[in-house]
């Protein structure tokens, strides 16, 4: 079991109605926790249309899980 | 001179009111021919509906590392002399200033290009999400589907 | 709406101080979204000679009508709400503005089009010339070949 | 013989020391109005790299002379 930080932006957080959240995870990667927070949340997006981003930089979904990130899913941007 | 004067960071993201004439006087130079700028306004309709007015939210460790990063790339891509972009955050209305970009360069067609790469770049990339507020009492989050035409990473 | 709040006449003269501000302001539209605006700035060196200043010259009426011909043009062309260029004549020191161009538009594309559209044209189509002072103690009238980017008549 | 009005503007202003003359004329088009002046006043801008305007609109070089025009040879522009 690894322990992250999530951070929930825009819709997500709308639909999580927190904006962060400690949670201790078994997934194996970050599409698996995605995954397993969508269930949770009932997230709308699907994990096609997000970015993920570790530690405030992109990263891929077959990445690991590591204790102590703190772990955004992107929702599609819209500034501009 | 000008690798000297170029702003150590490249973007910032604000939450008052955006001053185009001091934005644009950072990036003078003598040997700037050229300045190129694009501002983004808050429009009153959008996808045919009514806005009232909406709210930009950032992810603002990651907005501001990833803007700069965006202001770098033109930068190193285009023969401009500097480049510089700011992005507001908070509650806007109608006819506000959303987002300011400037380039300055000794000729135009550099100005023009590193311009529409910095706005089409950070539309892409950068952690921003847009809450409108509709003439018909509805509200949300705007998550568009990837435009086309955007430079992808 | 945007029609009747067009200027009359797209493009002007002046023998005085450009002001951005105030010619970005007469581009405002609740509709507009996105504004890309061109300033054409006096250079400090010009094919490598250092420049001490300029005098710009034009055949008055003729560079009123043709300015404001490349105006209508870029309105007819292009998506935008409005258009409009202003250039100088008379003497101008290094960093001064000798001409503005600004778009206001829905979207960002067609503003940036438009406004490259105007520039281009201005420079391959309007009867004003340059007259270049420089540090090595010549001068002269600038009389450029045809730029082969240039869009042509 | 037609009398047209004749304005020089920039390098061809310098080369004929004035900005505008009133000249009686026989070249049959606007072209050889052209070459009748460059040989007087020694202008170095061949045609090629010259546009020519009636009356403050842009003209052809094979169109004819007609009296009482305003008639101006336009040296390659610089504005902007």
């Amino acid at each position: 079991m690894n322990e992250v930080h999530l951070l929930y932006f825009a819709s997500l957080r709308d639909a999580a109605g927190v904006d962060a959240e400690r949670v201790r995870t078994a997934a194996p990667d970050l599409a698996a926790l995605y995954a397993e927070q969508q269930a949770r949340h009932g997230f709308a997006l699907p994990l096609a249309r997000l970015r993920v981003a570790v530690d405030g930089a992109f990263a891929r979904w077959d990445e690991p899980v590591r204790s102590g990130c703190e772990i955004a899913f992107i929702p599609p941007v819209s500034g501009g | 001179m000008s690798m000297r004067m170029q702003h150590e960071r490249g973007f910032a993201l604000l939450d008052t009111t955006l001053d185009p004439m001091r934005l644009r006087e950072q990036l003078q130079h003598d040997r700037a021919g050229a300045f190129a700028c694009f501002e983004g306004w808050v429009r009153d309709h959008n996808d045919g509906r009514a806005v009232l007015g909406l709210r930009y939210e950032a992810y603002r460790g990651m907005a501001e590392r990833e803007g700069a990063r965006v202001v770098e790339e033109a930068r190193a891509r285009f023969d401009i002399c500097d480049a510089h972009c700011v992005h507001r955050v908070g509650d806007l209305a109608i006819g506000d200033m959303a987002v300011w970009v400037g380039v300055s360069a000794a000729h135009r067609g550099a100005a023009f290009d590193a311009c529409r790469y910095i706005i089409d770049t950070i539309k892409d990339r950068v952690p921003i999400w847009k809450h409108e507020r509709y003439a018909d009492g509805d509200a949300g989050w705007l998550h568009p589907a990837a435009d086309p035409r955007a430079v992808t990473r």
